[in-house]
């Protein structure tokens, strides 16, 4: 039991965005973690390992030596039915890329909490996107946590997503480095029972049983490879509306509302900003002020970023006049940051569709701050007004 | 394979659910020389059998070993063992 | 109490390895999965990438009558110690069976690439069995040096050049490097002797926790050798003491076959390509090296059985 | 109204358990926080920040804190560079430092700013409960008088959140009330 104020079925507690996930994990009664500690996720680790060596969850947790292993052994894991969890960060997550794409292609269900933190060199521990970005393609759905409450709420719904047998996907919950994974905020935790009756014990399909013998991950050539692929391209696609009747189903129970994206002010924004994680709250914080000064700005934010929601954000973003991609990494010779990209290629075959400008920002920890957010959307406004797109990427708070 | 399948008849991950069903693929073919049980002069030690790579050898219940073509590559182990000389190499030919 | 058998006619009859893989002729590694899975028949295979993993599951057919999983090239021990757990915490949830988890690895996916891996789950005491399927060099993507190379053995890597006459250094001990681990039991395999494989693996198996064995491979392919001479080389290996069989039984060592007399080494070398300039006389010095290397590594064996021994 | 306070320490003086132990007893009032250390690879000794910001409604910024409404000082050997620990600080705001006495350059520019500065010998509360220098739990209990946001048993609540040890709660706990009470307003 969290310990807090009840309201209703929840109780308002206290935590930092490490802590809630690892409470979310334990409530929803996982198996297995396989994990190699990194800052600034090691606390969700640490926090597991309490909850079950004070036999507040009976769970195994294999403390590998390195994160490459903390995957391969989930992959493990998870063939044999059981439900499981590994956490890592930046160089943690470049160590584990090699298996990332196996885990999806093997249809593991496993949830990867992503304490979000910029690629060396230099070294550094604070947020950057590189790490999630680095691995959009590998197969994984990724989710990103605006703060603590969804952190918290996004844990427990990707368990039920990896685990449903429409999805049967690993899943990525990232939450930005230190600003969530450290910052510490009010939140409500459901009680256990609603959990249990919102996540079930995992039911898999196939698992690793002596008395029905098969074998995972064979050798593919060329004369199948392409199926395979082909197979994995459309169940990843297909996940898309279980996703949504998930994240449906849970905001009902919790009352809190999820949904592939999120929008402020876009019914009659002009200009509007494009962010992932905890940024969309500052952006949000600066678009009010602005919009009591009579400017038509909005903000939109996406929950999901993989499968990335490309129908809602251009429904939403196309009347727009301009619109300034927010990117907290940079995407060297590409055309724009990563989100930028996405982005631009899903507004393409729109009739209408905004300026759009790539804002790189953010980088390893630098803070977002609402003077900064306030110059993405003057340059949004101005792209507006003038029609005309001066800069197509800028470097917000950069010397 | 007579005709492969299509992305749609894929199973879910990387899953082969038949165990064993290399037997379908006979790699008998692979060989240039046969080995031939001399039936009078085994003695049923069972080192062929043991010592065979495909496994290509049945062992019957008396003991008895066999060679199966359908998988038997040609290396010669068998013979090169058989401590009473029993198995011998024969050309396929061409 | 385990049971171990005194002649192969005690053997299991049963198959659970499938004919029709496409590994090569002649091909050292099938007699030791076929032994294995005589020996563990509830064992769940967790494979490296390798020769034995891409030659039998080649889609859509597979070789292997029990569960196998393959992962990657570097992480068979990782992706075993986690179906370890993972059985292990489900039989407490849910009364689910443990199978015994095996993992397989070539000499590259073990003394190299896969040694951190190995050693993290050697550390952690997993209920696994690790073991090598050792043929000295990185065969399956054409004959490339690993640590597991013998001194003097040419490999694409470490070419038979005239400067420079195949690979200059020593081979690692994978056992001792296991047994420096704490482990229960460690030992090492050879074809040619297959009661001997047996009884090992057998008594590997009955081992909580982790165990590791470490088996002779021949290749005909790499090695340049007959490919009906698999076994024999195999016996040769032992004879000339280069493979000597012993094992680490919760840490006394004992030589399980003796060699009193070894038969010369030149005998086990000129019989594999690998080894066929070191006979030449400019090569001398690297052969003399090689020499040195079994003679230091027999008597060091000896050595360690005499104080363990005495010890236990 | 978002409150925002901003903590002065060295490292291994529990300065982020401070910020943390404040947020917490906060959400216990049914408040909206956010507690954000500022984390580098410092270790014991090296100056250390730590954020608060407290609100009776929802907070969406996640940036830190460049004007707060209180400063602690929670590192006596801080209290000498002025600029550090004023720097951004709203005029009129709360000043809240670990001293016998505060010296005069502070008070001035302490006035200067129309602050509201407090001052409490965490020293001797800390040497006499804890035996050692640890000043975070007396600084947070004179935040507590001084800026009146929290109320005292939330504070010892999050406190016995935090420290499991029946021992460790009531030294601390013991601690907070006694700076809670000797706190005094300078000006």
């Amino acid at each position: 039991m969290a310990v807090g104020v009840q309201v209703g079925r929840q109780t308002r507690v206290g935590m930092s965005g490490n802590e809630a996930v690892a409470y979310a994990v334990k409530q929803s009664n996982v198996d297995v973690v396989a994990a190699y500690p990194i800052t600034p996720q090691t606390i969700i680790v640490e926090r597991i390992a309490e909850y079950v060596n004070n036999g507040e969850l009976n769970a195994a947790c294999v403390a590998v030596e390195s994160e490459h292993s903390a995957l391969s052994a989930c992959i493990g894991a998870s063939l044999t039915g059981a439900r499981v969890f590994t956490a890592t960060s930046s160089q943690g997550l470049a160590l584990m890329w090699e298996i990332l794409w196996i885990a999806s292609a093997m249809r593991t269900p496993i949830v990867m909490a992503l304490a979000n933190r910029a690629l060396s060199a230099p070294i550094n521990i604070h947020c950057s996107h590189d790490d999630a970005y680095a691995v959009r393609d590998a197969g994984w759905i990724q989710f990103f946590a605006e703060d603590v409450q969804e952190a918290y709420d996004l844990t427990i719904q990707a368990f039920r997503i990896a685990e449903d047998e429409r999805v049967l996907f690993p899943v990525i919950v990232n939450l930005d480095g230190f600003i969530l994974s450290h910052g510490v905020e009010a939140l409500y935790v459901l009680d256990d029972e609603s959990v249990n009756a919102f996540l079930p014990p995992r039911k898999p399909i196939n698992t690793i049983d002596v008395e029905k013998p098969m074998t995972y991950g064979p050798l593919v050539l060329y004369d199948y490879y392409m199926e395979f692929k082909r197979a994995q391209a459309e169940a990843f696609n297909n996940s898309y509306p279980a996703i949504l009747g998930i994240l449906q189903e849970y905001s009902k129970l919790s009352g809190r509302n999820y949904a592939p994206i999120k929008t402020y002010g876009m019914e009659d924004a002009e200009a509007a900003l494009v962010v992932l994680g905890s940024s969309a709250g500052t952006a949000r914080f600066v678009a009010r002020r602005l919009r009591e000064q009579g400017k038509k700005v909005g903000v939109v934010s996406l929950t999901l970023y993989r499968p990335f929601p490309r129908d809602e954000l251009a429904r939403v973003l196309r009347r727009v006049k301009s619109v300034v991609v927010m990117d907290r990494s940079y995407s060297f010779g590409s055309p724009g940051a990563q989100l930028f990209m996405d982005v631009a290629s899903a507004l393409y075959d729109e009739k209408e569709r905004p300026l759009l400008v790539n804002a790189v920002y953010g980088l390893g920890g630098r803070d977002f701050t609402a003077e900064q957010a306030e110059m993405a959307f003057r340059i949004a406004l101005e792209t507006a007004r003038s029609g005309e797109v001066k800069e197509r990427q800028v470097w917000l708070g950069v010397r | 394979m007579s005709s492969l399948l299509s992305w749609r008849d894929l199973g879910i991950g990387c899953v082969i659910s038949e165990p064993g069903n290399s037997v379908q693929y006979k790699t008998g073919d692979w060989r240039a020389h046969r080995p031939v049980i001399d039936q009078t002069k085994c003695i049923k030690c069972l080192l062929c059998w043991v010592y065979c790579p495909e496994p290509a050898i049945t062992r019957h219940n008396d003991d008895r070993v066999e060679i199966n073509y359908d998988y038997c590559k040609g290396c010669g182990i068998c013979a090169n063992e058989c401590p009473v000389k029993a198995i011998k190499m024969v050309s396929e030919g061409v | 109490m385990v049971t171990q058998i005194k002649t192969v006619k005690e053997l299991p009859r049963e198959e659970l390895f499938a004919p029709g893989h496409r590994l090569c002729a002649g091909c050292g590694v099938p007699v030791l999965v076929r032994m294995v899975l005589k020996a563990i028949p509830n064992a769940v295979i967790v494979n490296a990438t390798g020769c034995l993993e891409v030659a039998t599951t080649i889609f859509p057919y597979t070789s292997w009558r029990v569960p196998w999983v393959h992962n990657a090239f570097e992480n068979a021990a990782a992706t075993a110690a986690g179906i370890e757990a993972a059985f292990r915490i489900l039989e407490k949830k849910r009364g689910i069976k443990r199978p015994k988890v095996v993992a397989f690895g070539g000499d590259g996916g073990t003394f190299d690439i896969g040694i951190q891996a190995l050693s993290g789950a050697l550390e952690r005491g997993h209920d696994m069995l690790y073991i090598c399927y050792d043929n000295e060099a990185y065969m399956n993507t054409g004959i490339q040096r690993s640590g597991a190379t013998p001194r003097g053995a040419a490999t694409t890597t470490s070419p038979a050049g005239k400067v420079i006459p195949g690979k200059l250094e020593r081979k690692k001990n994978l056992i001792e490097i296991a047994v420096a681990h704490g482990i229960k039991y460690a030992a090492t395999l050879n074809p040619a002797y297959p009661v001997d494989m047996y009884n090992k693996i057998v008594k590997a198996a009955s081992v909580e926790g982790p165990t590791l064995l470490h088996y002779f491979c021949p290749c005909p392919t790499g090695w340049r050798s007959d490919v009906d001479k698999s076994i024999e080389i195999a016996r040769l290996a032992v004879l000339t003491r280069v493979w000597p069989l012993y094992e680490n039984d919760n840490g006394v060592y004992r030589i399980t076959v003796p060699v009193k007399t070894p038969r010369p080494v030149e005998e086990y070398l000129k019989m594999q390509g690998r080894f066929r300039h070191l006979l030449a006389p400019e090569n001398k010095w690297l052969l003399d090296q090689l020499k040195q290397d079994i003679e230091e590594n027999w008597n060091r064996l000896l050595k360690l059985v005499e104080l363990s021994q005495k010890s236990s | 109204m978002v409150y925002e306070v901003r903590w002065h320490g060295r490292g291994g003086q529990g300065v982020v358990t401070a910020s943390d132990l404040l947020a917490r007893a906060a959400v216990l009032e049914g408040k909206y926080v956010y507690h954000a250390p500022e984390f580098g690879p410092e270790r014991r000794g090296a100056p250390v920040r730590a954020y608060t910001r407290i609100s009776n409604e929802p907070i969406e910024q996640h940036f830190g804190i460049y004007n707060p409404d209180a400063v602690v000082v929670i590192d006596p050997s801080l209290l000498k560079l002025h600029d550090l620990i004023l720097s951004g600080i709203k005029p009129g705001g709360l000043l809240v430092v670990n001293a016998k006495t505060v010296d005069s350059d502070l008070l001035e520019r302490a006035k200067e700013l129309r602050l509201s500065l407090w001052s409490v010998d965490a020293y001797t509360i800390a040497m006499d409960i804890f035996g050692n220098p640890l000043y975070n739990t007396p600084m947070l209990g004179a935040f507590t008088r001084a800026a009146g946001l929290v109320k005292l048993e939330s504070v010892l609540s999050a406190v016995k959140e935090r420290f499991r040890s029946p021992v460790a709660f009531e030294r601390n706990a013991e601690a907070i009330k006694k700076a809670y009470e000797e706190v005094s307003k300078i000006v």
